[in-house]
């Protein structure tokens, strides 16, 4: 049953070094509160589990606490690219990263059988790709109706998924809404559980494309208002999409990075 | 080709061309950038009962501006139905439900196949990185036909990928149908210079058409391999008032 | 893009002898008055698709119009026993009945698959029972990752789905809620598909648990108020639970299932 | 067992039993009929937290009456999540999302292996066909534990099932490892006459108790197997006031 608790104090209990953690979110409602928290607590060696790196990622690359990154597409999106996760990836700066790749189809059927309990997703894709050459999450599989050969790639399953939502009741029901992303498949693939939200309420109302998941799925429930900060929350906030643009530029260069680290951060 | 005074930029001329493509469709898979401004200006200018499907899970979204991010508040506010993102690839992209498929390109080779995963940067230098695959092996494969919008440069289209994220037509004919693929493929390659479309017998992309202005010099200097030409080589219609108003309105708004 | 269409124009245009039809509905939304068109055209032949048969195919089945059924649980649901599908199981009357026989977890999963257009789905499933020996769409697949033997049950691809929902608006959007059962995956599995509705509204306003089906997935919609009687429609009626009782009177004997069959629905 | 004046029903000493085995419980999958009498009654007096999950979609269902279907509007409007029948099947039944799972059987095996498909009636009869499996092999496998309330009779309780449905214990000790179940499996099975459970030795179902009133004589008299015996035969605990009072408020709202 989740608990609500402070965002320091759940992040020390439910993330651990060398944990495969998942920050979900696409676009809309990525985790960056928790995410600094992690940098602040130094909590390293991770295997970082993302569709969509983001600048979320690209933050927690640049503070050397990844060790390896599962994801499908690493741009800041409308922007160009994420500059720590290339300098990561092309320099070893500040730590080399492993890489295991896929296509957006790959890794949401990686959560869905991870939500599942599958040992694996099927999957028609990755046909031709050179993809597959490098991981060894990605297989095939031959149907056993028809000999159709199709895609098989491995379930994910994260020690700890972290989501923000927009509410959350006394008893650590949660319920968000707009883009739900692959946010439901993530949390029920994972160990552990940590919702950051925007409002804790008395009650959740039922909204039209809601997604609720109940307190019983759920560790722990952080209030963390502005917590999707620079993505946003709908109904609560704005994408700030002055701050992705910006990323550009403090990403670009590592010292200029690493004073907003101290800055914006740990100071 | 600059976008000084009185002349067309680049963007728009890809922009225009990629939402005239889009006169025939009833759904558009749309990423962001120039996607989604053609997917839009198509919306607004040829067709507007075209259904655009954003990968984040927005069915029939009708943005008044160009969204920076293929999840902004503004696609799911004006969407007919929103699905989370594993419904989006199982049951409406491989469940062969949207007609067309937009993609980018870091390179290209004349059968369309397409890198966004990494590029080679010379002797002594890593492999420069880039984005990666997102939703485009499965775009490429399971929508009707797809739509390639990159502007033209000997380094973007190139003899020999240096990584395949993507296949357009692989090796050359039948090779889709091989490798099982449903849909037509890349049917056009739409850029600052000109059309490219695949020769119906060789699959090999040629030059089709050009843009006002541009001469099939030009596009075969900007090509990095030996571009072939169509018989006739016709001239794109410019801009119309409209198209450029309503272009110019999106990305103001 | 769907049409707006009488209910008559609409089967007789777009079921035919021999077709695999699913109507579905979870208990909610079953589209009965689809099926007495169904009996009134005397389209026969049919191979019927449903996780739970309920009343709405005993009927079909009383009438003669199945070949074949497949399906997941074949009772009349707080009653008892379905007397018409029985005696076609086990008398051969009017007709024999073929069984493709799953548990729902295997059905939910065959729609699923049919919809995402895979020719077979995977699940954890099957173990130990005596399902799998009297049918050809179920199997068993190793993982290609830990070895792990699960069970493959084919797709289902209906050449039409029949639902009802509570409302379209003149586009043939389709909007329906509360209990939403399987019918987004075999709408999506099928070839064509009809949806009877409560209402036609001007414009579809999202509901919570508003499940939406674009108009450009359906062929036709027909306004037939009440069509999910004797089940309900959330919002619009209530389960006539004595009508499920009193059918176990109807449905037990031939000839006054005959005639209710005259009486109620041909004649 | 009558349900006359001052006596209770078979049905009734059932329901409070499986309530009773409710305890502990956070969730419970639950099918129509006694199982929703059982787990509404436990939610009611003895486990108010206990999450109610129907096949039908709904999770956290709070009906003030019993719905005579799974489906019925009720268990909509007052549940706390509605989710679609194959991420029912999926995501938290095979998620391996809920503690506790209910099965009713036709026929039943010492090892509490289950037929509801079919019966044979004997020669010259066709075999009497039952409604089939629903959630129950999956509920069999992946529920934490699993109960099964049935009414005693040698029809049921039989030596060897017409029709393997759903696999409790299989042919004994390891055989749910064997198959790779998660579950604990069948760990009681409550009757009208009283309570079996399977030998943790041998997987075997033994009488562990019996019903106020009830001799072991009787349950081995509807009993088609030999009946094995727990080395102390308890009695349950008659139905207290306020369990009858509740079933009864359940049953009459």
């Amino acid at each position: 049953m989740a608990e609500i608790r402070g965002l320091r104090e759940a992040v020390a209990d439910l993330i651990r070094d060398g944990d495969t953690v998942a920050m979900e979110g696409f676009t809309h409602l990525i985790p960056f509160a928790a995410a600094h928290e992690v940098i602040r607590q130094g909590i390293t060696d991770l295997t970082l589990v993302r569709m969509t790196p983001d600048v979320i990622y690209d933050q927690l690359i640049g503070a050397g606490l990844a060790r390896k990154l599962v994801f499908s597409w690493g741009g800041n999106p409308g922007v160009g690219s994420l500059h720590r996760f290339r300098d990561a990836v092309e320099n070893g700066w500040p730590r080399p990263l492993e890489l295991d790749e896929h296509s957006h189809a790959g890794m949401a059927n990686r959560y869905a059988a991870g939500a599942s309990r599958l040992p694996f997703a099927l999957l028609n894709g990755y046909r031709g790709s050179d993809l597959g050459r490098r991981t060894t999450t990605l297989s095939t599989i031959d149907c056993p109706f028809t000999g159709q050969e199709l895609a098989a790639v491995a379930a994910v399953n994260p020690d700890v998924t972290v989501i923000h939502a927009q509410q959350a009741d006394r008893d650590g029901n949660v319920q968000l809404w707009g883009l739900a992303g692959v946010q439901k498949e993530a949390v029920l693939a994972a160990e552990r559980v940590l919702v950051t939200v925007e409002e804790l309420v008395e009650v959740l109302e039922p909204r039209p494309g809601g997604v609720v998941l109940p307190g019983w799925v759920v560790d722990a429930v952080a209030w963390v208002p502005g917590g999707a900060h620079p993505s946003y929350a709908a109904g609560y906030s704005e994408r700030d999409n002055d701050y992705y643009r910006e990323w550009d530029r403090v990403s670009r260069d590592r010292d200029v990075f690493q004073q907003w680290l101290k800055e914006c951060v740990t100071g | 080709m600059s976008d000084g005074p009185g002349r067309v930029g680049g963007d728009v001329l890809m922009a225009v061309g990629a939402a005239r493509a889009l006169v025939g469709a009833r759904t558009c898979f749309v990423g962001i950038g120039l996607p989604s401004t053609a997917a839009n200006l198509a919306r607004r200018v040829h067709n507007p009962g075209l259904v655009l499907i954003y990968e984040s899970g927005a069915i029939g979204a009708k943005p008044s501006r160009l969204p920076l991010s293929i999840g902004d508040g503004e696609l799911a506010d004006t969407a007919d139905a929103l699905v989370p993102v594993t419904e989006m690839f199982t049951y409406w992209l491989q469940g062969g439900r949207i007609d067309v498929g937009f993609l980018g390109a870091a390179q290209l080779d004349r059968y369309a196949n397409i890198n966004t995963t990494e590029v080679d940067r010379g002797p002594g230098r890593p492999r420069g990185r880039l984005p990666g695959a997102g939703g485009a092996p499965e775009i490429a494969a399971h929508c009707g036909e797809v739509l390639i919008a990159v502007r033209h440069s000997p380094r973007t289209f190139v003899e020999r990928l240096d990584y395949v994220t993507t296949l357009g037509h692989g090796t050359g004919p039948g090779d889709r149908a091989r490798h099982g693929l449903r849909g037509r493929g890349p049917v056009s390659v739409i850029t600052d210079l000109g059309v490219l479309r695949p020769d119906p017998a060789t699959a090999e992309l040629i030059l089709t058409e050009v843009h006002p202005g541009v001469t099939v010099g030009q596009v075969r200097e900007a090509t990095g391999w030996p571009l072939r030409t169509a018989d006739r080589v016709g001239v794109t219609p410019p801009p119309s008032e409209l198209e450029l108003r309503e272009l110019n309105a999106l990305k103001s708004v």
